[in-house]
């Protein structure tokens, strides 16, 4: 390949770019119109959803494995009635 | 007499070449980036102490029998390395950016261009006395253009191992250099008119679409490009014990354990790329202009791609996302947002830029799934 | 025209088999179950994503140079991957309601009739034409009757490697299925009389008891059954990583760190035994079949013991106990819990069930060790 | 193997059953006699413990590694003392 | 008959020889120390376990194709598994005093004494019939008087590796007895007075001395000493981890992840080295007596420099703190601290014996060096 | 090796013992000098750092791997205003 004349490596290059890019962009679009369909497909057919949970991304399913997760959850939740107690009080 | 003749030919300096000096000054130099500056640190910081571990004297630590030669057997040739760390990205990844709006995958495809330009570039530059990169080579350096770093690790692995220390230095360097380098090329490629364009706000996105988004993508890769499956597919896998809910466990240990320890062990051992012989040539000089000239081209391609999509839709997208498209994940959508704040101080661009960012994320592997099946090193 | 058709014949579409086509629909099938129905998601997500991975044409991922194969050789051909779980599993387990009431380890020896029965039941579908399970296979196959995830793992990849993929989905897949396959088989073999049988409480148990029980199972292991040495070996230990009291930072480590990332691996490793080659053949229908057989048998003798202990004592245990003999902690002892509270709304089982569940694990094991010692692959 | 006939195979396969059976038996039925006699020896012979203790399968014994686990008992306290605030605030 | 004489065959009793037995006892012994006694358990517990699993007839754990045996060749043969739990040493540990007080490296230096008055003596033990010790074999053991785990472990496997299971159990027992050792030699060498002695309080250490500390170290380390660079560099590059501030996520692995699993492991392995054969010598029983021997003269010799610098100072430094330049981070310095306040209630010399006692790891590991450069196994 | 005489191993052990602590020694005596030079150095032309950040040893750099030290931390405000609530009523 290192005795390739530069000429013929440049030529090489410009088809691997042509295909490359050629690919990258079928792919790409394939998967957009794969996208499409498949949000169109779940909005039809798909379990409807509460919406509060939707928009966090990382929401987790009630009841899934909650060994150290639900640990968590429940100290958020501790501090969230501690600080509003402290909110309320400050506030009265 | 002779034993202290001995003692002192077993010293590092009576050994010391000047390959080894100036390669743990850029082991120091990485360092003092990563540290001072904040460059990519959790990567730089180890790299570059690996680069100084493996440029000791006599000691071997890089060397095959070594410690970092045999993480870098183990880890890096066999690609496993780079794809845990994809896995950890994948969990760490929210993709519903893109999912809500799908059509920022072609800002992601743009940028991509970087990569080709530069291949043709690196090839260009055998005219120049001193470089000789074979297509394999050429194929490593452009990868830099994707601005993802285990993709680079992975495919410098596979075609050009020898370049893979300056490349991976190359890479890390230039993502953490995104706000120096984009603004002036965002700036000069848009005017103050579409700058100011404010964008549509995203729909909320199913859980549903979330776990189904992985499977598709990893469904259409299988079917279009095996050749980026280990890395699509990492990338997925993490992503879908992210979003599916019932692993959280497995989904905390990708994102945490995993791409910790990964990160330690895989900066030095990138160090053991980093000798004198192999980084102190002319190529390494060549590699990190290449690489500075695929981030600008890259970025200049997405924001072009952003203008036309900006035309086709009526003034809905603003064209400034597209350079969000080379990854540099979430760097370069930092970056977006902080131009687009100088023009409309409530326009907050991160969210949207968010889609082609992660977009430019699977546009690389999916570049780097092609140089593998075309390229043979 | 050329380079077209050669980037056609690398597409994944060009090359792919039925029996390809097919895996992958099983590994989404198996992803579906472990997200939809929530069928054991730790292991069954996994696992599905790795047969998709390895399916993928052309790719190779499962193959001696591909991450998944590679993987699976320094994982699971070595048996350390089981045996870490196993670590993990000791780690997480109370032995202390087996402790408290001894004579629970009866029922988790009956339950293991399973395996054996299944293992006649395996040599005996040689009868029919397309079936030809040697005696190491039909010893690797009754294991599930087990219902011992990684016990089943470790004897399969000594014993049968090209059956394993087929036996730990089954393993897994009945092991989530114990709520559907149970029930009726307890309700069947039990009158309501003494299905309603209120047990005494457990006594507490001491420190010390539960620091010198994992030691007393390792050394009577040890001069009895060497084969099971590995298996119980890793059990204990990290059941006295968690009861000595001296060493928390290791037994938290056993808990979480090794068993997550572990069980990551070992997911996707199996996968690469779920080639269509060796899955879509009749022996995978075979073990399928023979894999509820050895539940539902396992579980039969389980309470049959149970009642038997019921009259021995005085109507002091109640028979449904025997059930959680079977192992698949700890969702056995739940169902126990259920059945009985259908009975008597204020009978609470759980506790008294753990004791024979846990004893199920240690049964399984040494079966396992039995089989190993006397069956050569 | 694969060659010897079905009936010879069944005929090995009941053999391991017998042995298989018997050895996991005997196996357990030996481990309840050696927990039996355990249980009498730590109750004769061993040191007396606070029952509470004995109760909650994993008390951390006082001093040994307390680096992690420590803080966390912290925070829990912290938690719990300010929900205790909480609830006997609002109950007042 | 035959099948039952087979059976009997495969039990663990009918193979036990009595050297099993007696290691079967080591091991439940070290268990004993370990939790009991609470005798270095994280390390003591594992190897504990470890010697029992390899002492199983029959089983064969601790051999070439047994997990064991593996983790050993992985692990401890490569020297991966010392260096890990050193780069998590580093991350774990403050060098602030001794940055703040550079003098007390002379403590740690002074203490190292001990290992070459061992290496003497292990030579001079092969005057007694019945031990025949090599160069490399004294070194090997002469280390066990540097009083830090792993970097016994580090050199004991590249110079002896048949003797590294007594050097691990006799370096981390008596570390464990260091508050037994030390306190009657410390206040043999000293008086009352000096005893007494208050320290002035540490000067506030920066940030950026922090971090240019392990670079500085490092670089000397390099220059000086190369066959040090493995174990220093590893030292160093953690304790940048945690000093850079940068990579919080990186340290904290070092911390927590990496060490936590690697000590398992490593401990197991190290039980694959007590084997009766190996260990049931009088070998061992010469290195018991000898690493008694060590840390005694390293104890003394630490305490006596530190009489030394009490004078050149002006009774400006307390003796005692010399005794923690053996190491055994943190228990030295605090028996340091404990006998300090037995002459002055007020008097806390905690931080103060932490400089020497840190300096006494990076002794040690100069020590490994030494040994290393020189002596050829 | 074994056949040597052990005068002669004890000679070499003896030549070992005096090269090796004069290496060790050697070696920590120049790492003074260096720590020395070096805190002298910082202390001329460092960055002036505030004296309460210098003090703790771990003390975390603003804005660098917020991931997730960040949630911790803001647990542990939040634990503290709680906290504080909690105590300036019960002081009240
Ligand atoms: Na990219
Ligand atoms: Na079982
Ligand atoms: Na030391």
């Amino acid at each position: 390949m290192v005795d390739t004349p530069v000429g013929d490596l440049l030529l090489d290059g410009l088809w691997l770019m042509g295909i490359g890019l050629g690919v990258v962009f079928s792919f790409l679009l394939i998967l957009v119109a794969i996208l499409v369909l498949m949000s169109r497909a779940v909005a039809r057919w798909g379990p409807a959803e509460p919406l509060a949970q939707s928009l966090t991304a990382t929401a987790p399913v009630p009841g899934a494995d909650p060994v150290p997760g639900a640990g968590h959850a429940r100290v958020i939740a501790a501090i969230t009635a501690a600080i509003h107690a402290y909110r309320r009080r400050h506030a009265a | 007499m002779e034993s202290a003749l001995t003692l002192w030919q077993s010293t590092g300096i009576a050994n010391l070449t000047w390959r080894e000096l100036l390669m743990l000054l850029v082991g120091c130099g990485l360092i003092y980036l990563a540290i001072a500056k904040r460059f990519e640190p959790l990567l730089l910081l180890p790299i570059g102490f690996g680069a100084i571990l493996c440029n000791i004297p006599l000691a071997g630590i890089g060397g095959p029998d070594g410690m970092l030669g045999m993480i870098y057997a183990v880890g890096i040739e066999t690609g496993i390395f780079p794809l845990l760390i994809f896995l950890g990205v994948g969990a760490l990844t929210d993709f519903s950016a893109l999912i809500a709006r799908p059509s920022t995958l072609v800002l992601g495809a743009a940028a991509q261009f970087g990569i080709f330009a530069t291949l043709l570039g690196a090839l260009a530059l055998n005219l120049v006395p001193g470089f000789d990169f074979s297509l394999s080579d050429a194929a490593a350096i452009a990868i830099i253009g994707g601005a993802d770093g285990p993709t680079a690790i992975f495919l410098a692995s596979r075609l050009a191992p020898d370049l893979l220390g300056a490349i991976a230095v190359a890479a890390y360097s230039y993502m953490a250099l995104v706000p120096i380098i984009q603004p002036p090329i965002m700036r000069a490629l848009t005017t103050k008119a579409e700058r100011g364009i404010v964008m549509e706000q995203l729909r909320p996105v199913s859980r549903l679409e979330r776990i189904l988004f992985p499977l598709m993508l990893l469904l259409l890769c299988a079917m279009l490009l095996p050749a980026a499956a280990p890395l699509i597919g990492m990338l997925t896998l993490g992503n879908l014990l992210r979003e599916s809910g019932v692993v959280d466990r497995l989904s905390r240990s990708a994102q945490n354990e995993i791409i910790n320890v990964v990160t330690i062990l895989l900066g030095l051992a990138i160090g053991s790329k980093l000798s004198g012989e192999l980084f102190l040539t002319t190529q390494t000089l060549g590699i990190l202009i290449l690489g500075a000239f695929a981030f600008a081209i890259g970025t200049g391609a997405g924001v072009l791609m952003g203008k036309i999509m900006s035309r086709l839709t009526g003034r809905k997208v603003n064209p400034l996302i597209g350079a969000a498209g080379v990854s540099a994940v979430p760097m370069a959508a930092r970056v977006v947002n902080k131009v687009g704040l100088e023009e409309n101080h409530h326009n907050f661009l991160l969210m949207h830029a968010m889609g082609p960012n992660v977009a430019g994320v699977i546009g690389s592997a999916v570049a780097a799934g092609v140089l593998i099946a075309l390229v043979t090193p």
